[in-house]
């Protein structure tokens, strides 16, 4: 897929136009997965407006977002960078075999009191 | 026996303020429309009474458009307010009378938009002219 | 029958190079009415104009036809050559061959063509043109101006000193607005108080003037040169002619608790109060919802230690009519409500304020005597956060910001942190911004001395959440120039609230038939060369009801409006463009669909007597149009289902003509 | 007053106590609480992307189920209910996508998002109405000072959701206060947990849970409350000092209908 | 068969007339034949007790005559409305045409109105109608007494009623009805769903017929101009007679627009066509896009309400989209 599709594949898949963004940082400031981010919300913004979308697909940084949408109540713009985040992993693991998690992993994350809400979770998230 | 090119006539109603403007602004930069297009001025856009409407069609006007202002940017605040209501209700009783819709339009050209002005003109001239003479609103005695 | 005179301008070649000017003036002879037909090199020049005077006196011409560029371009030449040839200057019509015809065309015979036909229409108007005379309304030589804050005041103060009575009228007990609330202003630095409190003064001494404080208008009618007002003086419970400002009273009062407005509710004002020291009129009010003797009828302090015996709990809400010829709207700007923005925890520590807040708190008449002190604990802040842009560009929601730029804020935020930096050298200062925008006479080098001189910190980004903790605020935030997110521990923050217009600014539109934006700020008649003047004829703005405003936009746009206030006022009778609406009597069915229309009421009805053909008579409702208010847009002509209603200039015979000329 | 009640897989294992109160309070209280026949997972998390359609399917069919009965749905899990409301409201305002879902649903009739979709606290509130529980509760909690945490599901995204202020929410203070408690407002007591991260990365879950205990601690909780189970793990898993307890733990002390819920 | 009698009227029209109350009652008198019915204004009890006639063909809306009666009276004159001639009795006030403190208006329940073309379609030679309660019994020239069932003469436009509701009345007599959900514009849809030659061809037809003896005009409530634009020299359109199919279109087109946001759709213009031709079917078509494009609105509801016309809002949709609702044919 070349780049300008990609660019609007994700655009159409998330709904967000980043062409609202006024680069505030807002969304970058209000994260609370920034330092463990290699790419900040408002660089996802920007990465996918100008098409430079390469490095997000091969970055950690698409599996950080905790889908907490503080960054979308609280853009002034209504941009919505959560959604782009989840745009751009889609556009990775809905590839065969680039599933994040796999059900091996799972024993080893699991205590006694781990609810099932948590597997549930990370497997809609992380994998298709 | 060779026949004549079919040139349609259009009457064009715009508003002193703003698609008069545009109109002058698309001669300041020269783009070309038909010749066919023949604009009358009025103040505002809710001046044009949707008689006049029908009396073009009577004497023999193939297509009729209405230009204002942008709805909000009107010189009198509201005027194209109106004339968005008229001329929704007018065209849609035309049409119920089986009269081609492609003969009406209403397009918002601001001052500024001597282009659109241009490309309007030249877009509503090539649906009128597909359309052919306007023979359900004509009246033979006025015919040219 | 008219006799109509033709004149084919070449434009030089612009006109002549694409339409054959010679064949359209001799096609036009033909016409109905036309007695001369003529062609010239260029018409407007002086020798042109002269051709066509010439021609009007030898043929007797009674209308003109000018074949030639647009109405819009000459149309005010040619009016006025026809009324020195002696002629109506409504009996001209353009035909624009130019601008819609030979710069759009590029063929001869096509060109041509189009310019014989659109000369025919305007030949077919002519010959139904009637001369018109612009209408006249008197003026009543008196402006109200609603608002007393600079906006209002320079207004006032403006149109007064040029020699007309003014009456203000403020809802608050005192004159001078926001301005009188700031510390110092920028980007000079001089103290707020110093530079308004001599122009209040002024106002209070200056003998056209008049103000009507803790009063506010009710109603208006009428138009321009002509409004009646009502204006609604608020029972204060103090007879402001026998008062004296000497504060007895104030001191006596036992009811203290009552949160004081003026600073912005960081401290308590008595039941009766004069909201500061200068305050024009220095006159005492009683708060109705505070006072025991008003609520129970028990107390009567005040009344007891007035020495004046100014006190008058009988006092009623008193209305005034009184009769204006221009109006000027200085209603001002609030700052918005920050309870949609508790990410930043307005709500839950008192630490964190607005700026309007801290101009109080640093300022020598505020809660803390200017002291630079937190309002929760007393303490001396050592670090603070500046917010920029808390509520302005924000278009995500429109309950909780505005779409705008407050325009205010980043001038003022560096005006906050140099003073701090200034006073309080041992103080951290960070300002977080998503632009800085300084456009104004020396307003950038302020703001470049707040960062290189007084070491304020600058960092572009925005502030995500603020977290009270203990005693201080934890503010995280992003710096997009190191691409980091920060974690400052400050004792004070300080939110640039967005500034939206007074929440009064809505109703009194709608008594003024003034239009607003949607963010309910005025609209002015032209965002360019009509700034001041609402669309309205007679209404005029001054200040922040028209948009966000330093002090010196706002002082300047004031003496703007008064210029053209004292423009309007100076004439005797107002002439209007005769262009305008009027109603036929005998068609007319008074049916009301012509008033409901009208942008700018300018229609009314009254009942009249009509003799009939059978010698009875009959009362019957009909419209009439104000000429001096009816702007000529001819929305009532349309809804008018008898056709009682014709616009002169443009009206139905006139435009059918021309449909008629054009569809032969 | 009848509801449709969305449970959920974690209500039905780790999460029972939240679960057990929240129908013995509302039974009490008159609130019957019918459960919806057969649902499925609503998957844990909302998927925000348009064309993600099979995910939000369960949620679909059991918001399908509760129009054919003419009732509002209830869940208490604050996951639960933000995936079932977020897919409601797609269903309402994205017309492209309803129309993929009910084309792949292939049933009688199409869903357009008509169900009224409640979370447990806003039945409380709005039909219930805090003041008859507050008359109901015979054991008022007095002198318990109680931080609310709402995490990011209950508020956010706050145009979808609605329940209340995002920033500064009052749902859980009130009731606290119903129940006879002090409520202590703390700031990050609408920042994430750190959620399904705690997979990923659980130094940053670490992180983000301590943050919101530290907070609620530091304004002076002696308690914290939840609607999530997962903020429940993570904030107890990552060493809360205070207690943390689903707010129906709660409910159901005060109401006197307190007992063990493993029974 | 209405359920309200003439002797009911009578009475009540003599009781108010001999008490002060009115000085004049407009009411039906009775033409050449049974079924012929015109407005009267009677004086007096005996013209009333004479010549006053209350049936099922008594449909003439009478809101429309008080503009020029009010005008020429001292005192009030009485007048009884149908239901939906008290739309129509509304929105004239709303048009400030006559003065309401110079009528008294009785309103009566109605039951639907017989359509006489509908009748003669069934009989000839009518010489004289009994109204029973199963049905109209007419006594013919030819064919002695035919019974003839009130549903299979019942007009158009009762047929369609929109509202059984009285919106104004001083009085009331018989029972208040309810506003109808009616059928009333399927004729229109079936009309839209049509190609536009088919649509031409179909107002062609019923157009073509008109003879321009503006009986609609004149009987249409809403057309109470002092001079009308088809009348006035000054106007543009002056246009006593038609020439040609086309002025019998614009002639209509312009009548329905002048009246379109205020029209009650009271079918009196049809009800009057000698020709037949459906007029109702425009001012319906503009109803119908009126509370389409800008929400419902029924003209004379309530007196002052502001009719769609002289009315906007600042999202109305565009000229281009109004083809755009629904499935209108292309």
């Amino acid at each position: 897929m070349n780049k300008k599709n990609l660019r609007e594949e994700i655009i159409l898949r998330s709904g967000v136009n980043p062409k609202k963004c006024m680069k505030c940082g807002k969304c970058s400031a209000t994260c609370p997965a920034y330092d463990e981010m290699e790419y900040h919300p408002h660089q996802f913004v920007n990465m996918v407006d100008t098409g430079d979308i390469e490095p997000l697909l091969n970055s950690d940084s698409l599996y950080k977002c905790l889908t907490c949408f503080a960054c979308v109540d609280r853009c002034p713009r209504g941009v919505e960078p959560a959604k782009l985040v989840e745009a751009v992993r889609l556009s990775v693991i809905r590839k065969q075999g680039e599933n994040h998690l796999t059900a091996n992993d799972i024993p080893a994350l699991l205590d006694d009191e781990t609810p099932q809400q948590l597997l549930v979770s990370a497997f809609r998230k992380y994998t298709k | 026996m060779q026949m004549k090119e079919y040139k349609p006539l259009i009457v064009a109603f715009c508003c002193n303020w703003c698609s008069y403007a545009g109109a002058d602004l698309a001669g300041n930069n020269r783009l070309n429309y038909p010749a066919d297009v023949k604009i009358i001025r009025v103040p505002c856009s809710c001046r044009v009474n949707p008689m006049f409407i029908l009396r073009a069609f009577q004497r023999g006007a193939d297509g009729v458009i209405l230009c204002g202002c942008h709805p909000g940017d009107c010189h009198y605040t509201s005027g194209n307010y109106y004339t968005r209501r008229r001329m929704a209700m007018l065209f849609s009783m035309l049409d119920y009378l089986g009269i081609e819709r492609e003969r009406t339009r209403v397009e918002w050209v601001s001052a500024a938009e001597g282009a659109k002005f241009a490309a309007t003109m030249n877009d509503f001239v090539a649906q009128v002219t597909a359309l052919g003479e306007n023979k359900r609103l004509e009246d033979l005695r006025c015919k040219r | 029958m008219q006799r109509i005179g033709v004149f084919v301008c070449w434009c030089g070649s612009n006109i002549a190079g694409t339409v054959d000017v010679k064949a359209v003036a001799e096609a036009l002879k033909a016409e109905p009415g036309v007695v001369y037909s003529t062609d010239y090199q260029y018409m407007c020049s002086q020798a042109g104009q002269n051709l066509i005077i010439d021609a009007v006196k030898e043929h007797n011409l009674t209308g003109l036809v000018i074949c030639s560029c647009s109405p819009r371009m000459h149309e005010a030449t040619f009016r006025k050559t026809a009324a020195a040839a002696g002629l109506n200057p409504y009996m001209v019509e353009i035909a624009n061959i130019r601008e819609q015809c030979s710069w759009v065309h590029k063929e001869m015979p096509v060109g041509t063509e189009k310019a014989i036909i659109l000369g025919k229409a305007a030949v077919a108007k002519v010959n139904l043109n009637t001369p018109l005379t612009p209408g006249e309304s008197p003026v009543t030589k008196r402006a109200l101006v609603i608002g007393g804050g600079i906006a209002g005041i320079q207004t006032a103060l403006d149109i007064a000193d040029a020699g007309f009575p003014v009456d203000i009228v403020e809802t608050k007990p005192t004159i001078g607005g926001k301005m009188a609330q700031l510390d110092k202003t920028f980007p000079t630095l001089d103290c707020a108080a110093c530079i308004l409190t001599p122009k209040m003064v002024d106002v209070a001494q200056h003998e056209k003037i008049r103000i009507f404080s803790y009063s506010e208008v009710t109603d208006v009618k009428g138009f321009v040169g002509n409004f009646d007002v009502t204006i609604k003086k608020k029972a204060r419970f103090v007879d402001e002619t026998k008062c004296t400002g000497c504060g007895d009273c104030v001191d006596k009062c036992p009811m203290k608790k009552n949160p004081n407005e003026f600073n912005m509710g960081m401290d308590n004002r008595s039941a009766i109060y004069i909201p500061f020291a200068q305050a024009v009129p220095k006159v005492a009010t009683i708060d109705a919802g505070a006072c025991t003797m008003l609520k129970k009828g028990k107390c009567g302090l005040c009344s007891k230690v007035c020495g004046a015996g100014a006190i008058d709990y009988t006092q009623k809400d008193e209305f005034i009519e009184e009769k204006y010829g221009a109006i000027v709207v200085a209603t001002g700007f609030n700052p918005i409500s920050m309870d949609k923005f508790d990410e930043y925890a307005y709500n839950q520590s008192k630490d964190v304020i607005t700026s309007l807040e801290f101009e109080r708190l640093t300022n020598a008449a505020g809660p803390t005597q200017g002291k630079l002190l937190r309002p929760s604990d007393g303490k001396h802040p050592h670090k603070i956060v500046f917010v920029q842009c808390v509520g302005s560009r924000c278009a995500a929601c429109a309950e909780k910001g505005k779409e705008y730029c407050s325009k205010i804020c980043c001038m003022y935020t560096a005006k906050h942190a140099m003073l701090t930096r200034d006073k309080y050298p041992d103080t951290e200062v960070y300002v977080f911004y998503i632009d800085v925008r300084t456009p104004g006479k020396n307003f950038d080098e302020f703001y470049r001395r707040a960062v290189e001189e007084y070491g304020v910190n600058y960092i572009k980004g925005m502030v995500g959440k603020i977290v009270p903790e203990g005693d201080v605020l934890k503010v995280q935030a992003s710096d997009l120039i190191s691409n980091k997110q920060l974690h400052i521990d400050a004792d004070l923050v300080v939110l640039a609230a967005a500034i939206e217009p007074d929440k009064s600014a809505r109703p009194l539109a709608t008594m003024l038939t003034a239009s607003m934006d949607t963010n309910d700020f005025f609209t002015e008649a032209h965002p360019k060369l009509r700034p001041v003047e609402s669309p309205t004829a007679g209404v005029f703005l001054s200040g922040a009801c028209q948009g966000p405003k330093d002090i010196p936009e706002t002082v300047s746009q004031a003496g703007a409006a008064a210029s053209k206030v004292i423009g309007l006022l100076c004439k005797d009778k107002l002439t209007g463009n005769p262009c305008i609406a009027s109603a036929n009597e005998m068609m007319c069915n008074g049916c009301s669909s012509c008033e409901r229309v009208c942008p700018y009421g300018a229609i009314t009805y009254s009942d009249k007597e009509f003799r009939m053909p059978d010698r009875t008579t009959q009362i019957r409702r009909v419209a009439s149009v104000n000429p001096a208010v009816c702007q000529g847009c001819g929305a009532c002509t349309v809804a008018c289902p008898s056709g009682a209603m014709d616009l002169r200039g443009f009206a139905n015979n006139q435009i059918m003509a021309e449909v008629d000329a054009i569809c032969k | 007053m009848k509801f449709s009640y969305f449970p959920g897989c974690t209500l039905k294992n780790k999460a029972k106590d939240l679960d057990f109160y929240a129908r013995r309070s509302a039974e009490l209280l008159g609130a019957e609480l019918e459960e919806i026949e057969n649902w499925q997972c609503c998957g844990g998390v909302f998927t925000t992307s348009r064309d993600e359609v099979a995910t939000k399917l369960s949620s679909v069919r059991a918001l399908k189920d509760t129009q054919a009965k003419g009732q509002a749905l209830v869940s208490v899990c604050s996951a639960c209910h933000n995936v079932i409301k977020q897919t409601n409201h797609a269903m309402q305002t994205d017309k492209a996508f309803a129309d993929k879902v009910n084309r792949y649903m292939a049933e009688e009739s199409d869903y357009n998002g008509e169900t009224e979709v409640l979370h447990y606290l806003e039945m409380l509130r709005d039909k219930v109405g805090f003041d008859t529980l507050k008359e109901k509760v015979v054991n008022p909690l007095k002198g318990k000072k109680i931080g609310a945490y709402y995490g990011c599901l209950l508020l956010r995204p706050n145009t979808v959701m609605g329940m209340d202020d995002p920033e500064n929410p009052t749902i859980m203070e009130d009731l606290i206060k119903a129940l006879g408690a002090t409520p202590v407002v703390y700031a990050n007591r609408n920042e994430c947990c750190g959620g399904y991260i705690a997979v990923e990365s659980p130094e940053l879950a670490k992180k983000r849970s301590n943050a919101v205990v530290e907070n609620a601690k530091a304004q002076g909780a002696e308690m914290i409350i939840t609607a999530c189970p997962l903020c429940k793990y993570n904030l107890i898993k990552n060493g809360a000092d205070i207690p943390v307890v689903y707010f129906t733990e709660l409910l159901a002390e005060a109401l006197g209908i307190k007992e063990d819920a493993n029974e | 068969m209405q359920k309200i009698t003439r002797d009911q009227l009578i009475t009540k029209a003599v009781e108010l007339l001999s008490n002060g109350t009115v000085s004049a009652v407009l009411g039906w008198q009775k033409g050449e034949f049974d079924y012929d019915i015109t407005p009267a204004v009677f004086t007096t009890e005996e013209e009333i007790k004479n010549n006053f006639v209350y049936n099922d063909f008594c449909g003439a809306n009478f809101s429309k005559y008080l503009v020029a009666k009010t005008k020429k009276l001292e005192g009030k004159i009485l007048v009884f409305l149908k239901p939906c001639d008290t739309y129509s009795f509304n929105q004239l006030l709303t048009e400030h045409r006559f003065d309401r403190e110079k009528v008294y208006a009785v309103a009566i329940g109605c039951e639907g109105m017989a359509d006489v073309v509908k009748l003669k379609n069934k009989v000839d030679g009518i010489i004289s109608i009994d109204y029973k309660d199963d049905a109209m019994y007419v006594d013919t020239l030819y064919d002695g007494t035919v019974k003839v069932d009130y549903a299979d003469v019942l007009a158009e436009r009762c047929i369609n009623c929109k509202s059984k509701k009285c919106v104004a009345y001083d009085e009331l007599m018989g029972e208040d009805g309810e506003v109808i959900d009616s059928a009333r514009f399927d004729e229109v849809a079936r009309l839209e769903a049509m190609t536009p030659d088919e649509r031409f061809a179909f107002w062609q037809n019923e157009l073509s017929r008109c003879i321009r003896c503006n009986a609609c005009r004149d009987a249409c409530p809403a057309c109470t101009c002092e001079k009308c634009v088809f009348d006035n020299p000054n106007s543009g359109v002056e246009n006593k007679a038609p020439a040609n199919s086309f002025e019998e279109q614009m002639f209509h087109i312009i009548r329905a627009y002048h009246v379109a946001g205020r029209c009650t759709d009271c079918g009196e213009c049809s009800r009057v066509c000698p020709q037949n031709i459906p007029l109702h079917l425009l001012n319906r078509k503009f109803i119908k896009d009126i509370n389409e494009c800008y929400g419902e609105y029924q003209a004379g509801a309530e007196v002052g309400s502001r009719a769609p016309l002289v009315d906007y809002t600042e999202g109305d949709l565009e000229p281009g989209e109004v083809f755009e609702r629904g499935d209108n044919n292309a």
